[in-house]
C-alpha cells in the first residue's frame, strides 16, 4: 500500500454517514473510493453540485457537470445544482460537515498553509480559506516530509490558509490531533514507530501512553 | 421583449478599458462565443473579474494569451501558468480573492449593499489593508462591492424577455454576476419563445439582462 | 372623475415601456388601469413576483400566487418567481426603475413619511424603506391633505420612512417635484388654481413661470 | 433519506421558548399543518422571526391568538391587529425590521457572515442603536444575523433527501430561513422519490433539512 492509499483509507475512517462532505482535488479526492458500501454520504463540489457522482462512461460526459478540477463527473440521484453563492453559504455557513483538505505546511497552533509558497507558486487560494474558516470537520492529509523535510513545524513560515485549528492531520506515517496545548499524536503509520514520527516532525508532539497503529 | 444579437456585435459594444464579470469555472459555463469575439476584435486593457482564468486555449484563457487583459481579480490562477507569467512580468496585475468573499462582494454589488462581513480571510494575507469588526465576540473582515461595467453571463437556456436557466456545474457565478454588471449581456445555448418557461425555474429574471446572444446552433 | 382617478391617471404618465414596477397596495395599485396599451412593463410584487398579472377569473385562483397585499392574481408570459431575498435585491441593487407608494406626510427636503404614526398605528415598515432607498424612481401618490389639514409640509413630524429625496408627488391637486433647494410645482389637477395648492400645502412651493394643468 | 413524519410528532420537537424562523407572507408559503399543531399543543412564549403575522385565523396569526407567541420580529404586522393588542398590552414584544434587511440579517446567520451593510434605514428609527459604516462616500447600517432555534419551512415538493421545490409567491422566505435554522423542519405539499426532481429545479438542497413532514394529502 502506497502513502496515497494509506492516508485516504484512514481519512475515509473519519466520514460518518449521510453527511455533506468536500474533497480536495488530489490526494483527498482519492478518500471517496475507500468509503464502506453502507456508508451513504453526499460530497459537494464547490463549482455547484451536492450530490456528485464518479465518472461517466466515455461518451456520456455532460460539459456542463465537471468536479472543482475541471473533470467530467455524474451526479446521484438526489443530487442538487447550486450557485457559488450557494456553494460557499453551506461551506462558510457551518452547512458542510466535513472538508479533506491538502496541506503544504500546519504547526502546533494547528494552523494550515496551503495556498501559496512566495516568489515560487502563487495559484491562489480559491474555496480553501472558506473551507478552513468554515466546514465543520476540517481533515488535513497530506504525505509526512517534503523530500524529506518536515511539513509539520513548530510554525508555519508560509502564509497561512486561516487562523483556526483544524480537526485532524492525516499523512502515512500518523495520526496527529491538534488539540488546546499543541499537536497530540493519535496513531502510527503501519510499521511507523514513535521515534520515527518524531524525527520527520518538526513540531513537538503530545504523546499520552500507547500510540496505537492505524487499523486500515 | 429583446432582439437576439450576433456575438462579434456584442463585442462591439464592449470598449477597451473596460471592466467584466464573467462567468465560469474552469472555463465551464463561461460565456464562449462572447470571449471568441472579443480575441478577434482585438480588445485591449480589459480587467476581468471571475472565478478562475481556466487553461491556455480554453475559456478566459484565450482572453490571457490574447494580450486582452490588463488585470484579474480571481480567486485562482493556478491552472493558468501563462496568467502566473504575465503576472511575473508585469503585464498582469493580480489580485486574488478567497472565492467565497469573491462572489459575496459581487453579490454585494448587485443587491445593493455596501459590504459584508466575512470571517474568511482573518489572521492571514488577506486581511491586509481591510477593516476588522467584531460582531457577537467574533472577528470578521469587512469587504466590499465589486461591481463589474459588463457582465458576460453563459445560461442554458433563455427567452427573448431574457430569463435564463442554467445547468448544473455551469450555474456558478453566473447567476449572481447577472445582478452586478451595469450592462448584462446573456449568452444561452438556446432561445425559446416567452411563456415557455415556467416562472418557478427562472433563475434569473429578464428584467436584468440587457443584451441577449443568439442561439448557439 | 374622483380624485384617486386623477392621481391614478397622472402617475401612469409617469412610467416608461419595458422597466420594473413596484405598486404600493391601495391606491398605487390603481395605477395599472390607466397604462397605455402600448406600454409595456413588467410589474414586480414584493412578495416574489415578476410579471403581476390581473385578478384570475373565479374558481381559478392558486393560493400559492397573491400580490403583496394578499389579492389573488395571475403572471403574464415571461414571469419569474423569485424568493425574498432576490425580491429586495432588486430593489436595493437599483434594478427596480420605478416605485409608486403611499404618504401620510412629505416635506421640503423631499423626505417621505409612511409607515407609522407613534401611539396610534405601528403596521411596519414591510417594504417600504427599501423602495424608497433603492429604486430609481420614487413616485409618492397621495390625496392633497388628510381630513382638509396639509400632508406636504416644512418637516415631517412622524417617523421617516428614509433619508432620501423622492423623485416626484403627485396627487389630485397638484404635481410637485423635490429639487435641490425646495417643492417645484410642476402641474395643477384639474379645476384647480395655484392659489389653491399653496392654501393647501404648509411646505413653501417653488414655482417658475406659468403652471400648466395636468393632460389626462 | 428521511422517514416523513406527522406534524404533531414534529411540533413536539420543538420547545416553549424556542425561536422559530416561519416562512410566509400573509399566509402564502406558510407551514399551516406545523402551525396548526403547535396550536393543538399549546406552545407557549415562541419567538417569531417572519416578514408578518398574516391576519387572525390565517397562518402564524393562528400563533398569535392562540397565545403561543411572547416575542415577533417582523417587517409588517399591520393586517393583524390582535399583534398590535398584544404589543399594545405588553403580551408581545415587537421589533420591527424592514423587509429587505429581515431578509438578509437571516441570510447571513444562514451563510456564515457577520453581517451586512445597508442602505436601508439610514436617517429613519431603525438606526437607533446601530452602527453606521462609510463606504465609498456612501453610509451604511450594518445589520447582524439572525437565526433561529428551528427554521418551519413550507415547500411545494420534496424528495426523501430533502431537497425542496417551491411555487411561484409561496417562496418568499422559505429557501433563505432553510439555511438559518439549527433545526429545520419541511412541511411540503407532496414528496417523491428520490431522483425525481432535477438537481437543476432544487432551490434548497436536502442536507439542509432535518426533518420532513408527511405530505399533505
Amino acid at each position: 500500500m502506497d502513502a496515497k492509499e494509506i492516508i485516504a483509507r484512514r481519512v475515509a475512517q473519519e466520514i460518518q454517514p449521510e453527511t455533506l462532505v468536500n474533497l480536495g482535488i488530489g490526494l483527498p479526492s482519492m478518500v471517496a473510493n475507500f468509503l464502506p458500501k453502507d456508508v451513504h454520504v453526499f460530497f459537494q463540489a464547490e463549482n455547484g453540485v451536492i450530490g456528485l457522482g464518479a465518472r461517466p462512461p466515455e461518451g456520456m460526459e455532460d460539459p456542463d457537470l465537471t468536479d472543482a478540477g475541471g473533470g467530467f463527473v455524474t451526479a446521484v440521484p438526489g443530487a442538487a445544482s447550486i450557485d457559488s453563492a450557494m456553494s460557499f453559504g453551506l461551506i462558510r455557513g457551518g452547512h458542510l460537515d466535513t472538508t479533506v483538505l491538502g496541506g503544504l505546511q500546519i504547526d502546533e497552533r494547528g494552523y494550515l498553509a496551503n495556498w501559496m509558497i512566495p516568489g515560487k507558486m502563487v495559484p491562489g487560494m480559491g474555496g480553501a480559506m472558506d473551507l478552513v474558516a468554515g466546514a465543520k470537520q476540517v481533515i488535513v492529509s497530506m504525505v509526512h516530509t517534503a523530500k524529506g523535510k518536515p511539513k509539520i513545524l513548530h510554525e508555519c513560515n508560509l502564509p497561512l490558509t486561516a487562523q483556526r485549528r483544524v480537526s485532524l492531520i492525516v499523512t502515512e506515517m500518523a495520526v496527529i490531533e491538534p488539540v488546546e496545548d499543541g499537536l497530540l499524536l493519535k496513531e502510527t503509520g503501519p510499521g511507523v514507530t514513535v521515534d520515527d514520527v518524531i524525527s520527520a516532525t518538526e513540531a513537538n508532539l503530545i504523546i499520552r501512553g500507547e500510540v496505537p497503529s492505524m487499523q486500515l | 421583449m429583446k432582439q437576439a444579437i450576433k456575438a462579434d456585435a456584442a463585442a462591439d459594444l464592449i470598449p477597451d478599458g473596460a471592466s467584466l464579470l464573467i462567468g465560469g469555472f474552469m472555463g465551464v459555463g463561461s460565456p464562449h462565443r462572447l470571449i471568441d469575439a472579443l480575441v478577434a476584435r482585438e480588445a485591449r486593457d480589459l480587467t476581468v473579474i471571475a472565478n478562475d482564468t481556466a487553461m491556455p486555449g480554453t475559456g478566459i484563457g484565450k482572453l490571457i494569451t490574447s494580450g486582452c487583459v490588463s488585470k484579474v481579480i480571481a480567486s485562482h490562477i493556478g491552472l493558468n501558468p501563462e496568467t502566473q507569467q504575465k503576472m511575473i512580468s508585469g503585464e498582469i496585475d493580480v489580485d486574488l480573492v478567497p472565492q467565497g468573499t469573491l462572489v459575496e462582494r459581487i453579490r454585494a454589488a448587485g443587491v445593493g449593499l455596501g459590504g459584508i462581513l466575512t470571517p474568511t480571510g482573518i489572521g492571514t494575507l488577506v486581511e491586509e489593508g481591510k477593516q476588522s469588526i467584531t460582531v457577537d465576540g467574533k472577528d470578521y473582515l469587512l469587504e466590499t462591492p465589486l461591481a463589474g461595467d459588463f457582465a458576460l453571463i453563459a445560461a442554458h437556456q433563455a427567452d427573448y424577455v431574457g430569463n435564463l436557466e442554467y445547468s448544473l456545474t455551469a450555474h456558478n457565478f453566473n447567476p449572481i454576476m447577472a445582478m452586478a454588471g451595469k450592462t448584462v449581456i446573456a449568452e444561452p445555448h438556446t432561445i425559446v419563445p416567452v411563456g415557455v418557461i415556467s416562472p418557478d425555474s427562472v433563475k434569473t429574471p429578464g428584467i436584468l439582462i440587457d443584451h441577449l446572444l443568439e442561439r448557439a446552433h
